[in-house]
């Protein structure tokens, strides 16, 4: 029962962040919500039992490719200025 | 043997180690990687070699030393050892082909290429389904890495386009197996298939999202903007292999697949195949960029291989056949284009007349677009009858529509990318062409042949003999090099050995009259056609090769027993036929609504044949007769096909301009000789089908009209013509109204007519053409108004043309009486009167045009210019002399050919023949006696001449200049020559005949459909959401079709 | 309430994510935030991936101290579909960070970073 | 608006696509043969108690052969798209970053590589392994570039540790047919004593390989778009 609230939290944020991801106006605040949607997504796959996928997910999911996305939006940034 | 792992191991061995020779010289990881992937080609090609000769059993391999569906295994069969094969020597190729560029670009790309390969390969062999979806994944991603190989703009935005369309699609497949997975535990292909998932309903889903994923890697139209766009942009170095490599490996995936899916997909396949098929190449014809044409010809060539997959159960052991036939043959043909358009670097294909400095490139993309269209001898002709046939007969018929009409476009399009290359234009550039990229064109082009000949052999529906005429083309290919007398003389030689051989050998014995008398006409008249070519000086370079294609194709039709062989025959003459018109100065554009005309005709006729099949199960043509159900239809497809070929009224529009632009001797031998192919298909049919009951006597009556309405338009056209060669071809239209009037009467003396006709045409229409061409060649004009008096000049011109005209108009004492005695007799016994009168209507104009050939041209003041002009070159002379003695002959004694005629025709039509007594032949209305008539007129004339003769002492000469009195100079001063439009007054009164309405209507539907392509094709806006957006309705509306709701 | 378990809720929230990003990428402007679009559908597909293997009341598949070694099959969770979700999500970082290189350098030859300028080939 | 509305509608249709996809799914209640026969056998088969693992590794090797190919070719595409030549690189004046970030780096990173070390050598014992353990490594590196801008690890090392390690798992896999039963096959060592660091066959070298490939490959990367911010 615990699990099952704790999913549906999980899943609430997740949803949010990830409309605020796609919504959101401001490119960092998108960038910052789907990472965050992958660091959730991690804590969802401790629940499920994976914590193989949980630590593949947190480091390349809400890690790297979030660093990857600022690089390259620090990059046009700085072209554009 | 070298086992397959081992490409994985090499090729990804390799790519890894490349990245050692970062830094080092780029020959040695070129070298590398050249090496890597010829031995990929090695282990395929060997286990191909070993499927092929030594009945190798398919072999699993394992991996991770457990078997499956514990691990992830593979398989070598004889499919995955032809696709790899395929693919692996694509990639060999290739590589030689971007040698530059590799080797520019570095280390990375060269990994990528192979990366790419290896995909490629694995994705073929897995038979585990996420193990297909990692290497599609490598495959696709190696894919936009070459797509960057040159950072252009648009290739990137492309590459762009191209990777969120595959993220999408790879996404939607991986939801597919991870379904299936939970439904059926297994990853395992094999698994999948016994598992039955469409029995769950969450299972069919699942197998449905595979399904489509696979379909959408295919590009299916209309979900495919991102892969044109990938196509136009990318090196043309990479165009193959996403064509032959990548589409090739989809196809086998979904080959592969489709029994997870069960029988239940074939019909959507099926129906996706069609619409992919008739879409792209609908939307192609409004395409000026050469790598978008081709790419939208690969997709529809998919969607074509998609088509016979669906078909594999009712094609049954004929599957393979056709498959790999059109498979293998758009693999070939397409990387080969896509190479040369490589080499000449134009995306315009208006600039591909580059190559006009490069003739045997041309004749290499003539090959590759011939072999794309299904034209015999190439190998997907075969597979195409297959294809056809075998939908006929499950009752297929609107795919048999779509398919057809879908070539059509197909054709439109290719063979107005061709015409552009002959474009004359001045000052071009060079082409500057490097070795390699050469190498792999050529290399592909001998494939081709090699593979037409294997298919051939394969079918079993030709025998060896029909190879013969393709070497000697071949041969004389390779002799090209030779001046023309010792080709001419070759191919004359040729043409009397083979017409000894067939008629003399053959069908004489057999007393075989209609075959001997086609068979005269087509072969006997070759040898006399060929004559003049004596004239020519150089080289002519690749004339004689498609000179005896075109000859060997009337053989083939008088020989041919099967449609198959019929169907053969006649695409190789047309396709010849095309090539020798469009040799002509200006022939671009009319040969091209030549073929297009003949191309569509072609279509029906196939139809026909198809309808006869599904009816019979039989491709004899002698078949045909049992035809009864769709006899109407058949009868009716098969005739447009011949109408087309005889220009009958309606679909003649492509013939005057066709005959005006030929080289002078091709006009002489397509008029006299080629046209006639169709009265002889005519024959054949109405022989076959229209004698019994089954066919509705209203076709031979719509015939009926159409020839008599023909016989008028044509002799009203020509009596306004000013270009001479227009006049006479204008003139044929109107003759063969005439014999597609006789034909259609069915009846003794109407075929008589028809058959002497058919003989008498040819005589007097070569005559003609010729004297004209010797006319021509020296007065270097066309124009009518131009010439006159040449009768001092050009006296035995003047004898030729005079006799000529005599026959045409059908006076006596000539030939053409005899003609048109027996067709009066003809009319008045079938009681066609109203026919009957236009047609007699029609011969009375065609005296107005005889005399304006024998009047403008001969008689009256000579013009200045010509003054010192000599009599026609000896070699336009002997086959106008012979032609002579061939008239007079028929003239004085027409018994010879009229009487075997009447006794071959009376095994058919036993009432109202001629009767012949002595020389006198008489029918139930009168009678006639040429041979008595003949003397009468000689006696005559020769009073006439001695008459004549001794007055010609006191005629006197004009003043050449003084019918002139303006004070002024014209602005164009051939508008005051009498000759110049002549019979404008008439046109007052008949002028509505000849209004080109006809032309018109065509011109609509053409312009039409360009229309309606440009406006069709806007949806690719060229935003790569949009083609997101494009697949995922896609799939939506895929689920409804299937499930008809959610 | 009987449907209301752990892996319907996340396989509820993994096809929510996946329309989501789909919903993103088909409608933002923004070249990036059509990638990030992108990687929300992927995430989604492996949120979905994870809970297809997961089972009710069972552990992580490792066989330690706490997991039956002999009754292994019984206590033990799917380890294929984490297996395969692995792999996915390696590729899909490989696809992102392409997909962001390409975005990349196309701003830098156009200066946009709206989509609709990027229409260079049609028809 | 009326276009976002229609994409809207298309996606409602690809969602009753997706609910009838599941219409039954309630959770599996029962592994599947294969699972099941991978819970109980594997152990015996493959030596790795991390199920995960054996399947990763060793049953479905060739995956993961084909993933770490994907890297690679990411790697290299983008290191081929973004390349540009260093030369004015040289007179730019770098920006240093805050003194906290370079101290917390200095000690961060190798932490965070020793980590990303162990996390891929106990790959089979333990959750985690090659990816994972890469992907920690990559991290850190890519930590330590943002702190320490100068400290340049050159595109050359990293090309080396690819391709040595990439080459290594082919050759592994090769060993695999010559000393064993099949590409990638496990037994090439004696699967040693369950639980041990030094068990489960080839698994730790494999996933000392992969982890190394991996690191160098998302390091590529990360460096590849990075340098590119130094384009003008």
């Amino acid at each position: 029962m615990l699990s099952i609230i704790l999913a549906l939290f999980l899943g609430i944020l997740i949803l949010v962040l990830a409309v605020m991801a796609v919504q959101n106006k401001n490119i960092v605040v998108a960038i910052i919500a789907a990472g965050a949607v992958s660091l959730f997504a991690s804590i969802l796959y401790l629940v499920l039992a994976a914590p193989d996928v949980a630590m593949t997910e947190a480091a390349i999911g809400s890690g790297l490719s979030t660093i990857i996305f600022f690089y390259v939006l620090n990059k046009i940034k700085r072209q554009n200025g | 043997m070298v086992g397959p792992i081992y490409i994985i191991a090499i090729a990804l061995g390799t790519a890894f180690s490349l990245g050692f020779f970062k830094n080092a010289n780029r020959n040695i990881s070129f070298s590398l990687m050249f090496l890597a992937m010829a031995f990929l080609t090695f282990i395929s090609g060997q286990w191909l070699y070993a499927f092929l000769t030594q009945q190798q059993e398919t072999i699993q391999i394992f991996t991770a030393g457990f078997k499956p569906p514990f691990s992830i295994s593979l398989q070598m069969g004889f499919h995955e050892a032809v696709f790899l094969t395929m693919i692996n020597s694509l990639g060999l190729l290739s590589a030689i082909y971007l040698f530059d560029h590799l080797r520019e670009k570095g280390v990375n790309m060269m990994m990528v290429f192979m990366l790419l390969f290896m995909g490629l390969n694995v994705v073929v062999m897995t038979r585990d389904i996420f193990n297909l979806f990692v290497f599609l994944e490598i495959s696709s991603i190696a894919l936009v890495g070459l797509i960057i190989l040159e950072k252009k703009q648009d290739a990137i935005s492309s590459g762009f386009k191209y990777l969120i369309a595959s993220g999408v699609i790879s996404g939607i497949l991986l939801i597919g197996i991870v379904a299936t997975y939970y439904y059926s535990g297994s990853l395992y292909i094999n698994d999948l298939i016994s598992a039955n998932l469409s029995l769950v309903k969450g299972g069919s889903v699942a197998v449905f999202l595979i399904m489509i994923a696979v379909i959408l890697e295919l590009k299916p139209f209309p979900a495919n903007g991102w892969a044109l766009d990938v196509y136009q942009s990318v090196n043309a170095g990479i165009g193959p292999i996403i064509s032959g490599g990548i589409a090739t490996a989809s196809l086998f995936i979904l080959y592969k697949l489709l029994p997870i899916g069960g029988d239940a997909w074939l019909l959507p396949i099926g129906i996706t195949g069609v619409i992919s098929f008739l879409g792209s190449n609908f939307l192609g014809i409004k395409q000026k960029s050469s790598n978008r044409i081709l790419a939208y010809s690969s997709i529809s060539q998919v969607g074509l291989l998609m088509i016979i997959m669906s078909l594999s159960t009712s094609l049954g052991d004929k599957f393979e056949f056709v498959f790999f036939s059109v498979l293998i043959s758009q693999y070939l043909a397409k990387a080969g284009l896509f190479w040369i358009a490589g080499i000449i670097n134009k995306d315009e294909i208006d600039d591909w007349n580059i190559l006009k400095k490069s003739p045997g490139l041309i004749v290499l993309v003539g090959i590759f677009m011939f072999t794309l269209l299904g034209l015999p001898p190439f190998p997907a002709f075969y597979g195409k009858w297959e294809l056809i046939m075998n939908l006929s007969q499950s009752g297929n018929f609107v795919w048999v529509g779509i398919i057809l009409l879908g070539s059509l476009f197909e054709a439109i399009y290719l063979l107005r990318w061709f015409g552009k290359i002959l474009i004359k234009q001045d000052n071009l550039e060079d082409l500057k062409i490097k070795f390699h990229k050469l190498i792999p064109v050529i290399f592909v082009s001998f494939a081709i042949l090699l593979f037409s000949y294997l298919t051939a052999k394969w079918s079993g529906l030709i025998g060896i003999k029909y190879y013969i005429p393709f070497i000697i083309a071949l041969l004389i290919f390779a002799f090209d090099f030779l001046p023309v007398f010792i080709k001419n003389i070759a191919a004359i030689s040729t043409v009397a050995w083979y017409s000894y051989v067939l008629i003399y050998q053959t069908y004489i014995p057999e007393n075989d009259i209609l075959r001997i008398v086609f068979g005269s006409i087509f072969l006997i008249g070759a040898i006399i056609m060929l004559i003049p070519g004596f004239t020519f000086k150089g080289k002519r370079q690749g004339f004689y090769p498609l000179v005896i294609l075109m000859f060997s194709g009337l053989a083939g039709l008088i020989e041919a027993r099967t449609t198959f062989q019929f169907f053969f025959a006649w695409e190789i003459m047309t396709l010849a036929s095309y090539l020798l018109i469009i040799r002509g100065k200006n022939a671009v554009k009319p040969s091209f609504n030549y073929i297009l005309f003949s191309m569509a005709g072609a279509f029906t006729m196939f139809a026909g044949f198809g309808l006869a099949f599904a009816e019979t199960g039989s491709i004899s043509l002698n078949a045909l007769a049992d035809v009864l159900v769709y006899a109407n239809w058949a009868y009716a497809l098969i005739a447009i096909g011949f109408l087309v070929k005889i220009a009958a009224f309606g679909v003649h529009i492509w013939l005057p301009s066709s005959y005006a632009e030929a080289d002078d001797d091709v006009t002489s031998m397509i008029s006299a000789i080629l046209i006639k192919s169709g009265v002889f298909g005519l024959i054949i049919l109405m022989l076959s089908m229209s004698l019994k009951n089954a066919v509705s006597p209203n076709i031979p009556y719509v015939l009926g009209w159409i020839g008599a309405i023909g016989a008028l338009i044509g002799n009203m056209m020509a009596i306004y013509q000013e270009d001479v060669k227009k006049l006479i071809a204008y003139s044929s239209i109107g003759i063969m109204g005439y014999i597609l009037f006789a034909l259609s009467m069915m009846s003794h003396m109407g075929w008589l007519t028809a058959f002497t006709y058919s003989i008498v045409h040819f005589l007097y229409k070569g005559l003609l053409f010729l004297a004209i061409a010797g006319v021509i060649y020296r007065t270097q004009t066309r124009n009518i108004y131009e010439m006159g008096g040449l009768i001092k000049r050009m006296p035995l011109s003047f004898i030729s043309v005079l006799i000529g005209i005599i026959t045409l108009a059908g006076m006596p004492p000539l030939a053409g009486f005899a003609g048109k005695w027996m067709f009066y007799n003809a009319v008045i016994m079938k009681g066609w009167y109203l026919q009957g009168a236009i047609v007699f209507f029609s011969g009375i104009v065609a005296f107005l045009y005889c005399f304006k050939l024998i009047h403008n041209i001969f008689l009256g003041p000579l013009k200045d210019n010509h003054r010192k002009l000599k009599e026609a070159s000896i070699w336009w002379l002997i086959p106008q002399f012979i032609l002579i003695i061939g008239i007079m002959v028929i003239s004085v004694y027409p018994k010879i050919v009229v009487e075997p005629i009447g006794q071959y025709l009376s095994m058919y039509f036993p009432n109202d023949g001629l009767v012949w007594d002595g020389t006198t032949a008489s029918t139930r209305l009168g009678y006639w006696d040429a041979t008595k008539i003949m003397t009468v007129f000689a006696g005559m004339f020769g009073v006439l001449f001695i008459i004549l003769y001794s007055m010609s002492r006191k005629t006197q000469l004009v003043e050449q200049f003084n019918i002139v009195f303006q004070g002024e100079r014209p602005e164009r001063p051939e508008t005051t020559h009498y000759a110049h439009n002549m019979y404008a007054p008439y046109n007052k009164a008949l002028g509505f005949l000849t209004a080109p309405f006809i032309t018109s209507a065509w011109k609509f539907v053409y312009e039409s459909i360009h229309s309606i392509s440009d406006q069709v094709r806007k949806f690719y806006t060229g935003n790569g959401q949009t083609y997101a957006m494009h697949i995922i309705i896609y799939v939506v509306v895929f689920y409804l079709f299937i499930n008809g709701g959610f | 309430m009987e449907n209301i378990t752990l892996q319907n809720i996340s396989l509820a929230i993994g096809i929510l994510v996946i329309l989501i990003g789909l919903w993103g990428l088909l409608t933002q402007k923004n070249l990036i935030k059509i990638v990030i679009g992108f990687a929300l559908f992927d995430t989604g597909i492996h949120i979905v991936m994870v809970s297809i293997g997961y089972i009710k009341n069972r552990t992580a598949p490792i066989i330690d101290s706490a997991v039956d070694m002999n009754n292994a099959s019984n206590l033990v969770v799917d380890p294929i579909p984490q297996a395969l979700v692995l792999t996915a999500i390696v590729i899909g970082l490989g696809i992102t960070a392409l997909m962001l290189s390409y975005v990349l350098k196309m701003y830098q030859k156009k200066k946009s970073l709206d989509i609709t300028n990027y229409k260079d080939l049609k028809w | 608006m009326v276009k976002n509305s229609f994409i809207f509608l298309v996606l409602i249709g690809l969602a009753a696509i997706l609910l009838n996809l599941f219409a039954g799914f309630n959770g599996s209640t029962e592994l599947g043969t294969i699972a099941a026969h991978y819970a109980s056998k594997g152990i015996e088969e493959v030596g790795s108690a991390n199920l995960v693992t054996s399947v990763v590794v060793s049953y479905r090797g060739l995956d993961t052969l084909g993933e770490v190919t994907i890297l690679f070719l990411s790697a290299a595409i983008i290191g081929f798209f973004l390349k540009v030549d260093n030369t004015d690189n040289k007179n730019r004046q770098l920006k240093y970053t805050s003194e906290i970030l370079n101290t917390a780096s200095q000690v961060l990173v190798p932490i965070m590589l020793l980590f990303g070390a162990y996390v891929f050598i106990n790959g089979h014992l333990s959750p985690g392994g090659g990816f994972q353990g890469g992907a920690i490594i990559a991290s850190g590196l890519v930590l330590m570039f943002i702190a320490q801008p100068k400290k340049e690890m050159g595109h050359k090392m990293i090309n080396i540790v690819e391709s040595v390690s990439g080459v290594s798992f082919v050759l592994l896999g090769v060993a695999g047919i010559l000393f064993a039963s099949g590409f990638l096959d496990n037994k090439i060592l004696s699967l040693g004593k369950f639980g041990t660091l030094f068990s489960a066959g080839i698994i730790p070298i494999i996933y000392i390989l992969v982890g190394l490939k991996v690191g160098s490959e998302l390091t590529g990367i990360a460096l590849s778009l990075k340098e590119n911010q130094n384009e003008a």
